[in-house]
């Protein structure tokens, strides 16, 4: 097992493939994305209205070395100023295969 | 005005499934269309209306009216916008008006298709280049709305911005691309392709309205709640630019001598407001502007007030001038 | 029994795919209908039925008969549940008895509309107004199986109770709610509604039915092996009660001077169960109860044994009385 | 970066509703939910059948300062008793913006 | 070759959608076709090819003409596959060799119903067996495939294999099961279930194909970028091969006397690639063997080279030889 | 609150049927399960393409007492192994109800 960051981001829809661009520019391993999450924040009730597609959210999840967190979060933070959203980091151990 | 018009508007299955959508959440039940069932019936909806217009204009063949209405749609498509700019701007931040008037300039494909649909009804025929009208007038607000905003505000804040982002958003985003894509198609393939497709496009097409306009029942009474945020200004301004679009859009008909049809179809244009290309354009675009505010606008009080009251109103203009 | 009856009936498309998909399973196939379409085709299936009954009622007039049936239907659907709980009672716990009380005290729409189905096989004539009949008889067991539960049982735990949220899942659930809305609407826009909306809500109709249970015979034989949990008890109950509520149902509507059309529907509504509406309102209403029971009960034995058994063994007595 | 608790609630679809609401009450910033999970615990698989409706649960996730963790945890135990469910509480840091 | 059936195929509004979805990914449109929709649109169209097959053979009878072409139809499915393997290894791995090798040795039902659609635009008849030889000819090559690559290579890695799993795999996946059933209940419902279904397997389907080619294209479009690592070799392989099967089916169905009609979709089946059954069953009984290989090659190379180009070129030669 | 191990596996769509077998035989007291993740990793993008089905992901879950943890990574290792995937183990608390 090794010990690895676990970063959970949710943003609006729209805004993921950027997302995931930045994190592939930071060099992560991989990640995994749940879309059409819905959810509530700071920027009211996003209900993902299917019609509009307006209100949307999704959500991914990378696991990565620590060493490469802050470059992470400092490269997707100017969207969350932006366009809002969340982004979490936790620890987790990686079963190496 | 008309009564029977309203009257026939009223019994109509597709408003009254309109109805029965609000009336869905007002009675608290959980009736709900399940994504990504209304997405797939719109997308249907723009390809029948695509075809069936490309297949119009094969039949009815060039006529320099059509040109004429092409030129005036755009025309409309590109005032529109800027007067309800300066108008919302009294109000709003440079986003919001930016972003509401983009909203207003732009159409609603929905909108049009149930006009057309009343025009069916009363078999009064219009031309299949109204369609190509619609495709034109969905993208030319949206330009200049972000024109507006990017002139009038000095925010270049954070993230780049690409022209040609959006570009493609205006021209090539799903729902203009896919009826203009099945307007050429219904072109191509004329007579012999139409009538291989009729039963899906055609016989079918009042059924899925139905079932289409149930959702956005459902749909615009949840955003209803929205509305106290948006405050009378806005809900005023949601009534009023319609019929004030209406009212320049019907003597310019006249003067360019369309046909009622055509001049009904051209006044709905210009009354309706967008939900689905512009929010799309503007998250991306204007990402400061409020959706909150202009999703509801269109969806929750001009696209109602249109195929309820506005509908039957333009046409009992159009009847007076035109006879 | 009229084994032409019980043949024809196999060699319909509808029971076919019905077989077609208890197969897929057996067979270990990965054949699945992907949600959520199984419940935009339901929706579809209540949405045509609905309006196929409000043109047939408008078409029809006003007639007497309509009350006495509706009144019939009521009160059938007030009695089943009543006596199915105290017969359950005996062998199962307050909440499992209600929960399966109001599934059998309710009616099951698509058993209903592959019966309507197979007349119009047959083309022996029925009333639109049965599909009044029907979406009156969904609501009736909700509220008295919820009523005898919190009565016989002293259990006020939890979670608080409210009578409101009940009510309106018994009559504004989704499904009541769309064929009801349907079914007036259908009344409202009448023949020149129905005309426009003919090819969507009839003549795709039969193919849809299809598609719809194909799935219905992969969801029932997943659920198949749920029946062990339910035991040789609850498993002749699921076959036996129907054929109880048929033998009420057939005198009853001979004495009300029902058509044989009518009361052939009449019959399968008494002896469907519901697998929806219900289903939804009991995990509100009462939690205690199993869904492992009463789902399995009327979706893998109760829905086929009426629609394979059922209903040519139901007509076929039919056909003997009213001859 | 500021240390939050990750609370994580899998619930029968429709309870989400009366969570959600609690949620709310407690005051949390925001949430994020995934309907149609599906599973299997201790009230047997919940297979998500698509056309009764049952069977099926909901995922959400709330970041929350610690002092609120209990507080919540109380408001939403009784749901989990009546109807089941599961509720999962775990540290991370959550990314000012 | 004649160049009126290459227009002619051009102007056909399926394969202009075709089109239209290619030129959606390369302008960058953000159109769509949401999933699960695309997945129900091809359950219809299995659906409603076995349909009409299977009425078709009720119609016709039993005629040993059936029984000469499903015999050829298998040796087809079970020759191409060898051939291809033994091609395919000079360059690939055995893993990636036995799955594209599985790819073109089944069929494409797509290409097949396309084919079919094209005949009827061009009102050449068929039997209804050919629907049947389509899903004879889906599993063989997926047995064939397994078995060389199970020789051929030492490797028994991991989990442990289920011969059967393949065999259901092979034989009862969804989509062959699917046109299987649907075939078998068109020859037992026959002109009756046939003449109620109409409007919804014939009248309908050719609108569904649009939709159903207008996701095709975007989806091949977008797996054209795959192409790159595939290389000059598999991409050249991926139109050469089914030149090659052609040459062999359109003799053989010379010398087996098939009409001009059955020897056309003959030809069709053994050009044409797998993009659904192979690929799943490829994941489970060759999971070495690199999907962004296979699928590509037969979504974004095979399909649109035999619904373009080699439609209109087979039935050229074929009209050439038959008259 | 009872210590569990939060164990969260990301695996080829066709393979979760498997996985889950393998949780049930380790005697976990349920999982949840989210369909449709898509991804990316060393195997490549897996877009989730809806017509062949191909490249799909599943997202999978269980909460167990530590002890069992081991015992569950050895059992799904050949599978990530052969197949691909992820399996991340981290540390939460159970709300016992
Ligand atoms: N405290 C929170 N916990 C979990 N998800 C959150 C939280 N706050 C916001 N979110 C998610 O992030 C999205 C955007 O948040 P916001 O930018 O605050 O509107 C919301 O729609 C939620 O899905
Ligand atoms: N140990 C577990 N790990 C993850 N999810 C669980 C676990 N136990 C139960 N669940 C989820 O919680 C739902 C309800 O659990 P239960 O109330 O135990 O039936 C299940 O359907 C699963 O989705
Ligand atoms: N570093 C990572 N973080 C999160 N998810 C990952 C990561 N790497 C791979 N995945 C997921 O696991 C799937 C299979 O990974 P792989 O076997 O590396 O292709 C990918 O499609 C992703 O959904
Ligand atoms: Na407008
Ligand atoms: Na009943
Ligand atoms: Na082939």
């Amino acid at each position: 097992m090794m010990p690895v960051k676990r970063i959970e981001i949710i943003v609006d829809e729209l805004e993921m493939p950027k997302v995931l661009k930045l994190l592939d520019d930071a060099g992560v391993s991989g990640y995994t994305v749940i879309k059409d999450a819905t959810g509530k924040g700071d920027r009211g009730l996003r209900g993902g209205d299917d019609l509009t597609g307006v209100f949307a959210n999704s959500y991914v999840l990378t696991a990565c070395p620590s060493e490469k967190v802050d470059l992470i979060i400092e490269s997707i933070r100017p969207i969350l100023k932006q366009r809002g959203g969340v982004c979490l980091v936790s620890d987790a151990q990686w079963i190496v295969h | 005005m008309d009564f029977n018009l309203l009257i026939g508007n009223f019994l109509n299955p597709p408003i009254l499934f309109f109805f029965l959508g609000l009336l869905a959440v007002f009675a608290k039940s959980d009736l709900e269309i399940p994504s990504p069932i209304p997405k797939i019936l719109s997308l249907y909806l723009l390809f029948a209306i695509g075809l069936k217009g490309g297949v119009g204009i094969a039949a009815g063949g060039f006529q320099t009216q059509i040109v004429i209405t092409l030129g005036a749609a755009t025309v409309m498509a590109s005032v529109v916008p800027l007067y309800a700019f300066f108008i919302l701007r009294r109000k709003l931040s440079v986003a919001n008006a930016a972003a509401i008037a983009a909203t207003y300039g732009s159409i609603s494909a929905v909108t049009f298709i149930t006009a057309a649909a009343f025009l069916e009804k009363l078999s009064i025929p219009y031309g299949g280049y109204m369609v190509a009208a619609m495709a034109l007038m969905e993208s030319p607000a949206i330009i200049i709305a972000v024109l507006l905003y990017r002139l009038s505000s000095a925010n270049e804040s954070g993230t780049a911005f690409s022209w040609r982002e959006l570009w493609r958003d205006a021209f090539f985003n799903g729902s203009v691309f896919l009826i203009m894509g099945s307007l050429v198609i219904g072109v191509l393939s004329g007579e012999a392709g139409a009538k291989a497709l009729k039963p899906f496009t055609s016989d079918i097409f009042t059924g899925v309205l139905c079932f289409f306009l149930l959702d956005m029942g459902i749909v615009a009474a949840k955003r209803l709640g929205d509305l106290k945020r948006a405050g009378v200004f806005l809900t005023a301004f949601g009534i009023l630019l319609p019929l004030a679009n209406a009212a320049v859009a019907i003597p310019l008909a006249f003067a360019l001598g369309l046909s009622q049809g055509d001049a009904f179809l051209f006044t709905i244009l210009c009354a309706s407001a967008s939900y689905i290309a512009v929010p799309a354009a503007m998250r991306l675009s204007i990402p400061e502007a409020n959706p909150s505010l202009y999703v509801p606008m269109s969806l929750a009080i001009t696209f109602p007030f249109n195929i309820i009251a506005g509908m039957p109103l333009y046409l009992a203009v159009i009847n007076r001038i035109w006879s």
